[in-house]
């Protein structure tokens, strides 16, 4: 007699194993910078409204509520960088008859431009607002 | 009971038995087929081939080549006929298996790679990386998925076959999930259901080897042929029996006693091949019983290795580096790390002879037929005649190929006939039969199944090994007769019907035991020395006047199995010497 | 030889209402696989105690199960391991119906395989008596796809499969992708329809967790992946026909 | 076997999955050095205004925003569903993607109203 019994999966199935925790952690990266790319987005509607309501935006910017939101997701985003060029290789395979690259080097290539980019980045805006530069 | 009908049914989902439903639904798309296995088809243990599959293909190679080697390796008790159409088809189903997406190792220009293997003059063994028989099996799996002619009955067990009027009609099997007894009428019956290896101790074969198919047919009255022909494999792992491959040899590896000799030298192989430059018939390359042999001797000799797990020898791969070794041994690499936690670029692999192949089986024609009309046997389980008296490494894939093709044509030929018999006709011996089978699920006497098994295991190792000396041989026959008697007084414990392994294990000791049977007894009667059957003390020798004969074993109601004598089929190759090495001096003292 | 716990969750359907633990004492050595302490039991202790289990050497994939809460295959774990815990929890495979004991049912899993057209499939006339040319880097891209044993592992691993078991799952669409990868094969159309459905690729969340316990480093996570880009390209070209008003491809 | 729609999505959220990767870190430490380094906001003003006349820095700016958005709503939407959050699709979908959709529109506009 036959009478299989059919597993559910729990709510709380990722829980219990590492790997789960590891990959819902991953996901939950998302949560935070949406909620600064909402604060981003505040910050271009001030500024479309004009220098006043720019100011008042980038002064609430540093209210300590503003800056935890800001640090949780600095946090969030250096997760995600990581864990997202990781798996990069995996996704993207160049490999052809015609053309073929090594997924370390597809791996190397994207950990270079993640740290560029992401310094670049930071070297511009100090450029751009350090006291002697730009503004 | 359930009740099916089909026009053909295949038991057993291995290399043979897959070929052959693909042929048969190839042949004849309108058939209804069913291919009926005891586990998933993928698990089958053709899974478990690891060297590669023979067909000539260099130029400078030959199909008389061929022949030659498989009838020598035989030591002439090949049917040379049989030999014959076997090398003619082998290349080409080793191109339907390309064509079929198969794998197989390649050439940097992108043709195919071959390998040379024990016994062979010439490189002729196809090759995936040293997972063959995994990609045969899977290639032939998936591709039988396209064709809707053929059904699967996937873990249903065949405890029986049905016979009406002189002719095979049918079966019946055990579904296994449910433990309900199905009736299965066909026009035709293949046995595609693998070796026997698991009767002894240590052997290179999987839990489900244990020789249904042979057992089956015995008990029809279907004579067993050759079954004294037992192969050792000379390099599997000591303790679980777990092979490495005969290419490892190929490659280049060598096979060193404790201090690093090569010991082959003195049992007629050499002379010593350098190192790196494996010679084809020589040394390492030579055939399978004189290695297996000649380790036995230096056990004797007391020049093995003592390990945790019993004696060895030790098979040394490191000098062909860790890269080749990863290209072309991957999986061995990978086994003696797991299993004996040896990492075979830097130490050498601690190996044993252990049981691996049964050349004899279910009494075939040349076209897969047996005697039982309706009923046809492929693979290892059947004894077709091209094996002789050892078989040679990468000519049985081959044979999957080759015979389950024919035997899948021949079916399609019968089953195209119309000779199904009504299944309601067959309905009161399947109930006789499934009875019995009820008793023993519920079986309640004093023996235990798994010291039954273990004490059959330890008996053929004693009397039927590498070498068979009389005392020990007929101690195993009373030893086997007893342990079936003792069979009857069996009592189980689990008495459920769903996936109740424990019965299908006990059915299984049964078939075991009835092949433990016709083993020793064949043995017994074999006197003197060929292949793969050596009996040094009696008879040393081979005796053409009176042995160039197969055997045939029957089973006797009630008694043992009775054993009579068939020609075997010569046509151009007279028998001679064996020619290995540089000598054909027979096992020589250092 | 000392001894380990063995804690196996039990289900035989024609007495249990749900599964339930039995705790077993097994000898533990150097060299004993999880297998050889079930076998021990079977033999020993407990003829009752149902797993499957073939080639004891990892290449038939039938023995796996869960090993304190990881898909493994019982042959290829060893106790050794487990010394330190003192105990080891053996359970069937998540994420399946349990047929008995340590029986999972893989049937659905096998119809996934069949239903992708696992098979080299060619439109022009296959050359009869010769074989085709591949060479070993036309090889290399689909062979760690043509490891895979089947064992299901993954699909315990797998939490998309877990939540909906009408998604292909990582063992059946990495062999969509093993064939579509074959420079042989002409059929990638044909297996399209089933890697651009929902069930198909599009299940996935990229867990990575079927990658981390295959035994075979058949790394399905990826060829899943790859399959999403060739869905998404499959689909732009897809919608370009379909402006230029071309059926559906 | 139905065709999914999902491409559309996927494609977006690893558009912006890259950019986050690429720049998410780097731009959130500027926006947190704004706070010590920002003296006169409405140069600040003047300066972005005169670098977004460019219509390609105004397109930068929307990809900034809108990429990392369906990034984020698609995750989120993915994770309702790993934690067994369950309702109408379209009410599900609507509200992640049509959310993401809506704020690039805004975004877009105000961008391209300045
Ligand atoms: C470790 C190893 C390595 C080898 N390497 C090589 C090699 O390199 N080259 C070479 O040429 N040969 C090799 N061989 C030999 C070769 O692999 C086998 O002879 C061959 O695979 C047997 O195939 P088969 O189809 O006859 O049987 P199998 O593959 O064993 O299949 C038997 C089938 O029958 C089914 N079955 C059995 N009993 C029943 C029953 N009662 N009811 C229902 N179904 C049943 C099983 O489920 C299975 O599907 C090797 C063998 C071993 C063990
Ligand atoms: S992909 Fe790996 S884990 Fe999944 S079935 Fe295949 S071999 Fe097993
Ligand atoms: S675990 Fe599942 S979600 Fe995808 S990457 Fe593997 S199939
Ligand atoms: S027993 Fe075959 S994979 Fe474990």
């Amino acid at each position: 007699m036959r009478k299989p019994w059919q597993p559910q999966q729990p709510r709380d199935w990722w829980l219990h194993n590492p790997a789960y925790r590891r990959y819902m952690l991953r996901e939950a990266t998302a949560l935070p910078l949406m909620l600064y790319t909402l604060l981003l987005l505040a910050g271009i509607f001030q500024f479309s409204r004009g220098e006043v309501a720019f100011a008042a935006w980038l002064s609430w910017m540093q209210t300590p509520a503003a800056l935890l939101l800001q640090g949780i997701a600095l946090a969030a985003a250096l997760l995600h960088a990581v864990t997202w060029v990781a798996l990069v290789p995996k996704i993207l395979v160049i490999d052809s008859d015609r053309l073929r690259i090594d997924p370390r080097q597809v791996l190397r290539a994207h950990q270079l431009g993640a740290l560029a980019g992401n310094l670049g980045l930071v070297v511009a805006t100090l450029w751009l607002l350090w006291p002697a530069g730009g503004a | 009971m359930n009740q099916q009908q089909a026009d053909i049914v295949i038991v057993g989902g291995g290399g043979a038995g897959l070929r052959a439903a693909i042929a048969a639904a190839e042949s004849n798309p309108g058939l209804d087929i069913l291919l009926l296995s005891k586990v998933y088809p993928m698990r089958s243990h053709t899974v478990a081939a690891e060297g590669g599959c023979a067909g000539v293909i260099q130029p400078h190679d030959s199909l008389d080549a061929h022949f030659d080697d498989t009838v020598a390796g035989g030591d002439w008790l090949c049917d040379q006929d049989v030999v014959d159409y076997f090398v003619r088809h082998a290349t080409e189903e080793n191109l339907r298996l390309e064509h079929w997406g198969c794998p197989w190792s390649r050439k940097p220009d992108g043709s195919i790679n071959v390998r040379a293997f024990g016994g062979m003059q010439i490189e002729r063994t196809w090759f995936a990386a040293d997972k063959t028989g995994f990609h045969i099996l899977h290639t032939l799996f998936q591709t039988s998925l396209k064709y809707p002619a053929i059904r699967r009955c996937d873990e249903y067990f065949c405890t029986d076959l049905l016979v009406e009027d002189g002719h095979c009609a049918g079966l019946l099997a055990i579904d296994m999930r449910s433990g309900e007894q199905t009736l299965i009428a066909a026009s035709a019956v293949i046995l595609a259901t693998g070796g026997a290896a698991r009767v002894y101790r240590y052997n290179t074969n999987g839990g489900i080897v244990t020789g249904d198919g042979m057992a089956l047919a015995y008990r029809q009255g279907v004579p067993l042929r050759d079954m004294e022909f037992v192969q050792y494999h000379p390099t599997g792992l000591p303790g679980s029996g777990i092979l490495i491959t005969e290419a490892a040899r190929g490659e280049g590896g060598v096979l060193t006693t404790c201090d690093g000799y090569r010991y082959l030298q003195d049992y007629g192989l050499g002379p010593e091949t350098p190192l790196g430059k494996p010679q084809n018939k020589q040394m390492e390359l030579g055939p399978r019983d004189r290695l297996s042999q000649a380790f036995w001797h230096e056990e004797q000799a007391g020049r093995t290795v003592a390990t945790e797990r019993g004696a060895a020898v030790y098979l040394d791969l490191r000098h062909l580096g860790e890269q080749r070794i990863q290209e072309r041994l991957p999986f061995i690499r990978d086994l003696a790390r797991t299993y004996v936690n040896v990492d075979a670029v830097h130490e050498p692999i601690p190996v044993r002879p252990t049981a691996h192949y049964t050349m004899g089986g279910i009494q075939t024609d040349r076209h897969t037929a047996t005697c039982l009309p309706g009923l046809y046997a492929v693979g290892e389980c059947a004894s077709v005649g091209l094996h002789g008296a050892n078989r040679l490494g990468s000519n049985s894939l081959a044979e999957l190929g080759v015979f389950g093709r024919l035997a899948g044509e021949q079916a399609a030929e019968r089953a195209a006939q119309g000779l199904a018999v009504d299944p309601q006709r067959l309905r009161p011996q399947a109930e006789a039969q499934a009875a019995g089978r009820e008793a023993l699920r519920t079986a309640n006497g004093p023996e235990r199944l798994a010291a039954l098994r273990d004490e059959m295991a330890c008996a053929m190792e004693a009397g039927i090994g590498i070498f068979r000396v009389p005392a020990q041989m007929s101690a195993t026959i009373e030893k086997i007769a007893e342990l079936k008697a003792r069979y009857q007084q069996l009592g189980l414990k689990d008495g459920s019907r769903a996936f109740n392994t424990e019965w299908l294990q006990a059915i299984e000791l049964g078939f075991l035991l009835d092949v433990a049977e016709a083993m020793s007894h064949a043995a017994l009667a074999r006197q003197e020395s060929r292949g793969s059957h050596q009996r040094p003390e009696d008879f040393p020798a081979r005796n053409d006047a009176l042995f160039l004969k197969h055997s045939l074993a029957r089973q006797q109601p009630g008694g043992a199995a009775e054993v009579s004598w068939q020609d075997v089929v010569i046509t151009r190759s007279a028998p001679g010497e064996r020619h290995y090495g540089g000598t054909t001096v027979q096992g020589a003292n250092r | 030889m000392g001894t380990i716990e063995l804690v196996a969750t039990r289900y035989r359907p024609e007495q249990d209402v749900q599964p339930w633990e039995q705790r077993y004492t097994v000898p533990c050595s150097e060299d004993m696989s999880l297998l050889d302490a079930l076998n021990y039991i079977k033999d020993e202790l407990d003829p009752s105690l149902s797993h499957r289990w073939s080639c004891r050497m990892a290449i038939c994939g039938s023995c796996g199960v869960m090993v304190n809460g990881e898909p493994k295959l019982s042959c290829k774990t060893f106790l050794r391991d487990y010394r330190e815990a003192g105990v080891v929890q053996v359970r069937a495979l998540d994420n399946l119906p349990v047929e008995r004991d340590l029986v999972a049912d893989i049937s659905g899993v096998v119809e996934h395989i069949e239903a992708v057209k696992p098979w080299l499939i060619r439109h022009s006339t296959a050359p009869v008596d010769t074989a085709h040319t591949q060479t070993p880097e036309q090889m290399a891209r689909y062979h760690a796809f043509s490891q895979c044993i089947n064992c299901a592992l993954c699909y315990a691993a797998c939490p998309q499969f877990g939540r909906n078991p009408a998604f292909l799952g990582p063992a059946a669409l990495t062999l969509a992708q093993r064939y579509n990868l074959d420079s042989r094969d002409e059929g990638s159309s044909e297996r399209m329809p089933w890697l651009n459905a929902e069930e198909g690729v599009w299940s996935c969340t990229f867990v990575g967790y079927c990658s981390e316990v295959c035994p075979k480093d058949v790394d399905p996570a990826s060829a899943i992946n790859r399959g999403k880009v060739a869905s998404d390209i499959n689909y732009g070209v897809n919608l370009f026909r379909l402006l230029r008003g071309k059926s559906d491809a | 076997m139905r065709r999914s729609h999902e491409p559309i999505s996927w494609s977006l959220f690893g558009a912006g999955g890259m950019l986050l990767a690429f720049i998410g870190p780097g731009l959130i430490v500027s926006t947190l050095l704004l706070a010590w380094l920002v003296q006169d906001p409405q140069a600040l003003h003047a300066t972005l205004s005169s670098g977004l006349q460019h219509p390609l820095a105004r397109l930068a700016a929307l990809a900034v925003i809108a990429l990392p958005l369906y990034h984020t709503a698609h995750r989120l939407y993915h994770g309702l569903h790993d934690l067994h959050i369950t309702g109408p699709t379209w009410l599900l979908g609507g509200f992640f993607y049509g959310g993401a959709t809506a704020l690039s529109a805004l975004c877009a506009l105000w961008l391209f109203s300045l």
